[in-house]
């Protein structure tokens, strides 16, 4: 194995953070701000350095993994916590395309944010971005993880508002630091779970495989079941945060702000599927918890149809790409929920690729348009910008699960461990003995997502590069393709999105992917719900695992049906219909469409009203009131005060007497008292 | 000697200042500095020298009581470092106050040296009514500083400052001067005894006075009505040390004078626990809604101190090193946020955040400290607030989850008043004309960049505040636990309850809830009432908790060397220890040549 | 019969009295400053009375303290009009009711 | 015998002179009156065995104190308050205020019982000297005391300038100044 010790990979984003700092520290008060050049190299160079380190050590790690303890972390009584990093299977993969797909984002944001002021600091923002998340996944503890988790919200935030002028933007971000912190409340109070059940050292991934392990052998599950059932319902609070899933969802769509790249790195490939590590990394936790399982798949399944749907209305290009994504994410939600954990990795890793690739095709084409990201106003970009439009519709052919991309195989992997995997069990409703066939009800909802993914998909393939230009005439003579620095990563993503599949294409046997995930998840994988209770109290009461064969060519047939229907309707649906071109700035959808899409952001605003409101009694009412009492105090004070000076006169003389007085009246109550007589 | 001169050459460097003459505004702002330097040093060497104590010497007798008032200063790990923050937050507000004023520097550098003398000696006495003289003190130099220095109401501000704080701890007083007329000495440990010895009714009346006291020091929440508009009326620099270090005070003295003296009783502690929590809550809604930026961090200091108050009184084992890492973090990180808000009140004229703005295009360099500062201060991971934040957290969920869940809420609010906060400061479109000429000076920028940097060292090394806690050394120790024999003994029989509990073997103790079913059904035989009922089965199912417990202590026994010890009694007594290291015995004559190690 | 010390002490008591008739009745500072002097000489007079009922080493102190007294008399009186010199500058007038700028 | 009819001369005198003062109207008359006073009381400080007392008396109030009050009060030309009246309504009250303190002292004084010490020590120079000076024997505390005094009496002389002095830049002084 390589001797590459695990804590340069972090180590090279961070130095690029530092040095691009200081540059852009230093640079500012220049008018032409720093030199790009140099900037552009190291912001390229650092990342890179970093995917060869995790590069070379993917080729030769071992199967158990690499693990590494830096130093101490935090050392306090009930809590004690260490820098170290895990570099095995599942770390792997994310690592893989981490530092990869950052590196070539990091290369076309130098085209793309050519000539802007905050170019140093843009690429501070981003290697800070891939530190985090390479801390975030490459860390053995949940404590460092959670730092991860935070650093990559935080970039996040700063990218969203990175053009601060505009205080749309500002906002935008706020809204997803501030929703994002509700879930890492989540995360928090999931850690203090698990510190309950089994100590500090429960944080530590290792140790809590160990301790559950002993748990299950020791048959004391049931004990600590509630506590952990909270744990694991508290990281997927987290997990809906980061990872936009219902309720914590609307910080995507607005997220948009911020430029492409930053969209495509941190909104589409790496930040957002975070959660869905979380979940594999604490596979062995979840299956202990089969409700919290049944939860996800819910949220998930929801999700994504929700989200599809709502991906239907968006006439921003980047908008109906955000639903997209958070429609995929509700699919990696969904195969989690069935605990098939290999298979929401591997639709990570996919979706990253095809995403990416959808991000930078429409970054480009807002770069061609001068900013313009309104579908409706564009058009026929084929002929202009045929490069790109290969690339999109490459991309959009692996979205929406078309034989042989890379969409297809995690796809359509997915909804069949949707169909096998499902063991949902009603116990106690109406619903118990019954035998609802849940696994065939979010078999369909998903199908039914991947028809309205492709109908989506296809509307802004072609309203982007088909039918005629509807844009301004004198834009139009300004589209030209991007240069060749924004056009190599993208070319090299397509390949991604076309060829990634081929690592588990099961249908044709290859199974590579899901070997090298086995020894992180094979466990939480074959687990079975029944062994993990005393067998003769509580068997009759867990129905085991149904695990129906059927023949994947069946599932693979119907996907594509799928995907081919939903292009097929698109076609019927925008191919021929003349879209009006519109004058009107809002890109908003209108009508119920403006419900459906806006459905949690009113939620949100219920909430967000609440505490506007109790803030407005602290305000008015309790701080007056405290206010008025103090001040009731101090006038009373005061009215005594007035009625002493009333024996203040102005006259030294008349004071003088009458401490004579006074005087007189102590000797006299001394002789009175005997003092001397 | 570091103690003496921690205490009086702040005094002395104030009587010197006086020599430079107010015209001469560069030669009182290097001697000022190189003061401040110099005491940051001495403080720098408190914290890295571990227990002190001076010889105590005979201070002088209060009439009326029964022992002498000892003139005696001892260091431990909380107190030096909040002598830390007081000398640290010092010079920044020196080479701070550079820049905000002309002429009268000099006057403001002999203010801020003798608040920071009064400080220190409030976090170094031993003696409690050295203590009481030197929290006193420390409202005078601040209030005078207030007058002359603030903005347009500072008159207003300095006066409801004073008497709030100064009526605040007069029950302190009262209570104080009862105590020692039946203590032997004013020493913590005799007052700890003779507190013991009083009937409960006396005992919570004499804590309710304390912790007035403490309460409208720090300020919690019913009595905060002094901090908004002293914080927001005082100079940035003065404010950053008001909050940063003062306010520390009272966190101080709830850990330092108020745990180890008084027994408490669980109505006690929620009660305060609730308080804390509810100025956490109610300081984050008001800083949502504040306009004015130096009271939006003064509601926000409000409430991360409401969370630290939480926080000690949910008694935990760790609750020691937590508190003490979030009030450093704290200290620091609100410092510097009012430091920086000073510069921007200088830049554009104005306090009023919703007149600010577009900073960030014409000030690139403080807005990235401005950022940096306001992200440090919402607890992102890898700062020292996070450590704290997280810790103390942890201590309260130890007490309760309901706790820490307000207390997480109160982390989403935190999060949203910041980052409106920096949105109206430094985004967006400016407003108004910057003011020529007033730019962040290079020593200004180091010295905010140092705070910013000792977060984020603090963040990632926490070892660095929470070692200084672990520095007892061991005879003391030795000598503490003979003299409080009968909270030894509580120790010690639960140590061996522990110790049980962990050989015992585990299967057999598994409880299943057919168990206690049958637990149940037999209770109802008995006679027992319901409430009965449900109390005995929920100690019978705690204990088994416990013993679950064990069985991850022993997963991860290695790693662990501390005994786990629970209970309130021993965690009190635990305090006792931290904090009385290096008392001298109570009956016997209090020089004790072995614990004077510093002269 | 013969002098008797209650006949001192009585002496001194009267003239305590007149200092102080003087010291407060009198509106003219000059009178206000001369009725004080009056009443530490009566004050004098009394140590001086007492020291000698005392025995042998004992009545020294009540004849040294007059010393001091009459010396801090000289200071007192020395800064007295100076400051009336002071006063009568800023206001034109010696009446000790026309300084009133005490706020009650 | 001899003595007391010394002591009743020397109090008459005291006592009306301290009358006059009480009673004149310009305070000049006031501070010879005044004079006479202390002269008498000097007096009855060596009639009682203090001779150097009495040296001191004369010396330091007859002498230097009223110097300087008829100085002053020459100075200032408007010293006369003609226009303001000798008593005034204050006065209705500080009488009483005075007969009744001195009614309680001189009670409590009658109801000692007091007598000469036929081994009181004479308050001679000697005695005096030796005790301020002879550090040795009487301790330091006398010694410290004096310097003390001395100390206070030059610091009550410079605050006398400070106040009395024409402040530099004023408007009287440069008025002075254009005069010359």
């Amino acid at each position: 194995m390589t001797n590459i010790p695990l804590w340069l990979i972090p180590l090279f984003p961070l130095l690029g953070t530092i040095i691009l700092a200081s540059i852009a520290v230093a640079s500012s008060p220049n008018k032409k701000g720093a030199p790009e050049g140099i900037v552009g190299a190291i912001a390229v160079l650092l990342p890179a350095m970093s995917f060869v380190c995790v590069a070379a050590l993917a080729s030769t790690m071992p199967d158990s993994g690499i693990r590494e303890t830096l130093c101490n972390w935090i050392d306090i009584p009930l809590l004690k916590v260490d820098i170290g990093f895990l570099f095995d299977g599942l770390s792997r993969i994310m690592l893989l395309f981490v530092t990869g797909i950052g590196t070539l984002i990091a290369l076309y944001s130098i085209g793309y944010m050519h000539g802007d002021r905050g170019f140093a600091r843009f690429f501070a923002y981003i290697n800070l971005f891939l530190f985090s998340m390479i801390v975030l996944v490459l860390s053995d503890n949940l404590m460092l993880t959670f730092l991860g988790w935070e650093g990559v919200g935080l970039c996040s935030y700063l990218l969203i508002g990175f053009w601060n002028k505009d205080l749309k933007n500002c906002k935008a971000a706020n809204k997803a630091f501030i929703v994002n912190r509700v879930g890492d409340i989540g995360f928090l109070l999931g850690m203090l779970c698990l510190i309950t059940i089994g100590g500090a050292g429960a944080l530590n991934y290792d140790l809590l495989n160990q301790f559950i392990q002993m748990l299950i052998a020791g048959g004391h599950v049931e004990l600590v079941l509630p506590m952990l059932s909270l744990a694991a319902a508290l990281f997927f609070v987290g997990c809906t945060g980061k990872s936009a899933q219902i309720p914590l969802l609307t910080w995507l769509p607005d997220a948009m702000a911020g430029p492409t790249p930053v969209s495509a790195l941190i909104h589409a490939a790496t930040m957002v599927t975070s959660g869905v590590y979380l979940v594999a990394r604490l596979s062995n936790m979840f299956v202990l918890c089969p409700d919290v399982l049944n939860l996800i798949l819910v949220v998930g399944a929801f999700t994504a149809f929700w989200a599809a749907f709502a991906g239907l209305f968006q006439n921003d290009i980047k908008k109906v790409l955000a639903y997209s994504t958070i429609s995929q994410l509700g699919y990696m939600f969904m195969a989690a929920g069935v605990s098939a954990f290999d298979a929401s990795i591997f639709h990570v890793f996919t979706h990253a690729f095809f995403k990416a690739s959808l991000f930078l095709g429409a970054g480009a084409v807002i770069h061609a348009l001068a900013g313009e990201q309104d579908m409706r106003r564009m058009g026929g970009m084929i002929k202009k910008t045929p490069v790109t439009a290969c690339v999109m519709i490459f991309a959009f052919l692996a979205i929406v699960g078309f034989p042989g991309f890379a969409g297809f195989w995690s796809k359509d992997l997915i909804l069949e461990r949707i169909f096998t995997n499902c063991n949902w069990v009603f116990t106690g409703t109406w619903l118990a003995d019954g035998a609802v066939p849940m696994n065939k009800i979010f078999y369909v909802t998903g199908l039914f997502t991947a028809v309205i993914t492709a109908v989506y998909m296809g509307r802004l393939i072609i309203m982007t590069f088909f039918g005629e230009y509807r844009g301004d005439k004198e834009t139009e003579s300004h589209i030209h393709e991007a240069p060749a620095v924004m056009l190599i990563p993208m070319v090299v993503l397509t390949f991604g999105s076309i060829f990634a599949g081929y690592l588990w294409a099961e249908s044709i046997g290859i199974t590579f992917f899901a070997d090298s995930l086995a020894p992180v998840l094979g466990a939480a994988q074959a687990f079975d719900p029944a062994r993990m209770f005393n067998p003769d109290m509580m068997l009759e009461e867990f129905i085991p695992r149904v695990t129906t064969h059927v023949n994947p060519m069946l599932f693979a047939a119907l996907g594509t049906i799928a995907a081919l229907f939903g292009m097929f309707v698109a076609w019927k649906g925008w191919g021929k219909a003349h879209i009006p071109s519109v004058k009107g700035a809002s890109t908003a959808p209108e009508g119920y469409a403006k419900g459906w899409t806006f459905m949690w952001d009113y939620v949100h605003m219920f909430f967000i009203k609440a505490v506007l409101i109790v803030a407005w009694i602290c305000d008015v009412v309790v701080d007056k009131v405290l206010q008025a009492f103090q001040w009731t105090i101090s006038a009373i004070v005061s009215i005594v005060g007035d009625g002493a000076t009333v024996f203040q006169v102005r006259k030294v003389r008349l004071q003088l007497t009458l401490s004579l007085f006074g005087v007189a009246l102590l000797v006299l109550v001394v002789l009175l008292t005997g003092g001397l007589v | 000697m570091l103690l003496h001169l921690l205490v009086f050459a702040p005094f002395v460097a104030a009587i010197l200042m006086v020599l430079n003459s107010k015209e001469d505004f560069r030669s009182a702002t290097r001697m000022a500095i190189l003061f401040a330097v110099a005491f940051l040093g001495l403080s720098i060497a408190l914290v890295a020298g571990g227990n002190i104590a001076t010889t105590p010497v005979e201070w002088f007798w209060i009439p009326g009581c029964k022992g002498p008032t000892y003139y005696y200063l001892y260091s431990h790990g909380l107190g030096a470092w909040m002598v830390f923050l007081s000398c640290g937050l010092s010079l920044v507000a020196l080479v701070s106050a550079r820049g905000l004023l002309g002429m009268n520097y000099r006057n403001f550098a002999i203010g801020i040296f003798a608040l920071m003398g009064a400080m220190n000696g409030t976090f170094l006495a031993a003696d409690a009514v050295l203590f009481f003289f030197f929290f006193e003190a420390m409202v005078i130099p601040a209030a005078v500083l207030i007058a002359s220095f603030g903005g347009e109401k500072r008159k207003e501000a300095a006066m409801t400052f004073a008497i709030y704080t100064l009526v605040g701890s007069a029950p302190m007083m009262v209570a104080l001067w009862y105590l020692l007329t039946i203590a032997d000495n004013s020493l913590l440990l005799s007052i700890a005894l003779a507190v013991q010895g009083l009937p409960e009714a006396t005992q919570l009346t004499l804590l309710v006075c304390f912790l007035l006291a403490f309460i409208v020091k720090t300020p919690i929440f019913p009595f905060h009505g002094w901090q908004a508009i002293t914080y927001s009326e005082a100079p940035a620099p003065l404010s950053a040390i008001l909050t940063g270090a003062m306010s520390k005070a009272g966190v101080f003295g709830f850990i330092a004078w108020v745990l180890p003296v008084f027994p408490f009783n669980m109505t006690e502690i929620s009660t305060m626990v609730w308080l804390g929590l509810a100025s956490a809550i109610y300081g984050a809604l008001m800083a949502l809604r504040a306009r004015d930026g130096k009271k939006l961090l003064a509601f926000s200091s409000m409430s991360h101190l409401g969370i630290a108050v939480a926080g000690v009184f949910s008694l935990s084992e760790a609750m020691l090193p937590a508190v003490l890492v979030l009030l450093v973090a704290h200290g620091i990180s609100a410092g510097v946020q009012y430091f920086l808000i000073g510069v921007a009140e200088r830049m554009t004229g104005t306090r009023n955040i919703d007149e600010m703005g577009g900073l960030a295009h014409k000030a690139p360099a403080f807005s990235f400290l401005f950022g940096a500062a306001g992200v440090m201060a919402l607890a992102v991971p890898g700062t020292a607030g996070f450590v704290g934040e997280f810790t103390v957290l942890l201590s309260l969920w130890d007490l309760s989850p309901f706790c820490a869940g307000i207390m997480g809420f109160s982390m989403i609010l935190s999060a949203a008043y910041v980052l409106r906060f920096i949105q109206k400061v430094i985004f967006g479109e400016a407003k108004h004309e910057c003011k020529e000429g007033v730019k962040v000076s290079g020593l200004e920028g180091v010295a905010y960049g140092a705070m910013l940097v000792l977060l984020l060292t603090f963040g990632f090394h926490p070892a660095f505040v929470t070692d200084s806690l672990h520095l007892h050394d061991a005879p003391a120790t030795a000598e503490q636990t003979e003299e409080s024999a009968v909270a030894d003994e509580v120790v010690e029989e639960e140590v061996e309850e522990e110790e049980e509990g962990e050989v015992e073997p585990l299967e057999s103790h598994i409880v299943t809830s057919s168990d206690i079913a049958k637990l149940d059904s037999s209770l109802i035989q008995a006679g027992f009432s319901e409430e009965e009922r449900k109390e005995l089965i929920k100690q019978v199912i705690e204990t088994e908790a416990n013993i679950a417990r064990s069985t991850t202590l022993a997963l991860e026994k290695q790693a662990r060397e501390e005994t786990q010890v629970r209970g309130v009694e021993d965690k009190d007594y635990e305090i006792n220890d931290a904090e009385m290291e290096g008392h001298p015995a109570t009956d016997a004559a209090p020089v004790n040549e072995k614990e004077a190690s510093n002269d | 019969m013969e002098l008797q010390p209650i006949f001192i002490q009585l002496l001194a008591l009267a003239l305590f009295a007149i200092g102080i008739l003087v010291a407060i009745s009198r509106r003219n500072l000059f009178f206000v400053l001369m009725g004080i002097e009056l009443a530490l000489n009566a004050v004098n007079l009394s140590f001086v009375g007492f020291a000698k009922t005392l025995p042998d080493t004992m009545s020294v102190a009540g004849q040294i303290i007059p010393l001091f007294s009459i010396a801090i008399a000289a200071a007192e009186a020395c800064v007295g009009f100076a400051m009336v010199i002071y006063i009568f500058r800023n206001r034109e007038s010696i009446d000790a009711d026309t300084y009133s700028d005490m706020r009650g | 015998m001899l003595a007391l009819i010394y002591f009743i001369i020397l109090a008459v005198i005291t006592l009306g002179a301290a009358a006059c003062v009480l009673l004149s109207r310009h305070p000049l008359y006031g501070g010879l009156s005044l004079i006479v006073s202390m002269v008498s009381l000097a007096g009855i400080y060596g009639l009682i065995g203090s001779p150097f007392l009495g040296v001191v008396q004369v010396m330091v109030y007859a002498g230097a104190i009223m110097m300087l009050v008829t100085f002053v009060i020459m100075v200032l030309n408007g010293a006369r308050d003609s226009k303001t009246p000798m008593f005034d309504k204050v006065s209705l009250f500080i009488i009483p205020a005075v007969i009744v303190l001195a009614g309680l002292v001189g009670f409590a004084l009658v109801r000692s019982p007091l007598a000469f010490d036929t081994t009181t020590l004479r308050g001679s120079v000697a005695l005096t000297s030796k005790t301020l000076f002879d550090v040795a024997q009487t301790g330091p505390g006398y010694f410290v005391l004096f310097e003390i005094l001395g100390l206070l009496l030059l610091s009550a002389m410079v605050a006398a300038v400070l106040l009395a002095k024409k402040r530099l830049g004023s408007v009287e002084s440069e008025n002075m100044e254009d005069k010359h």
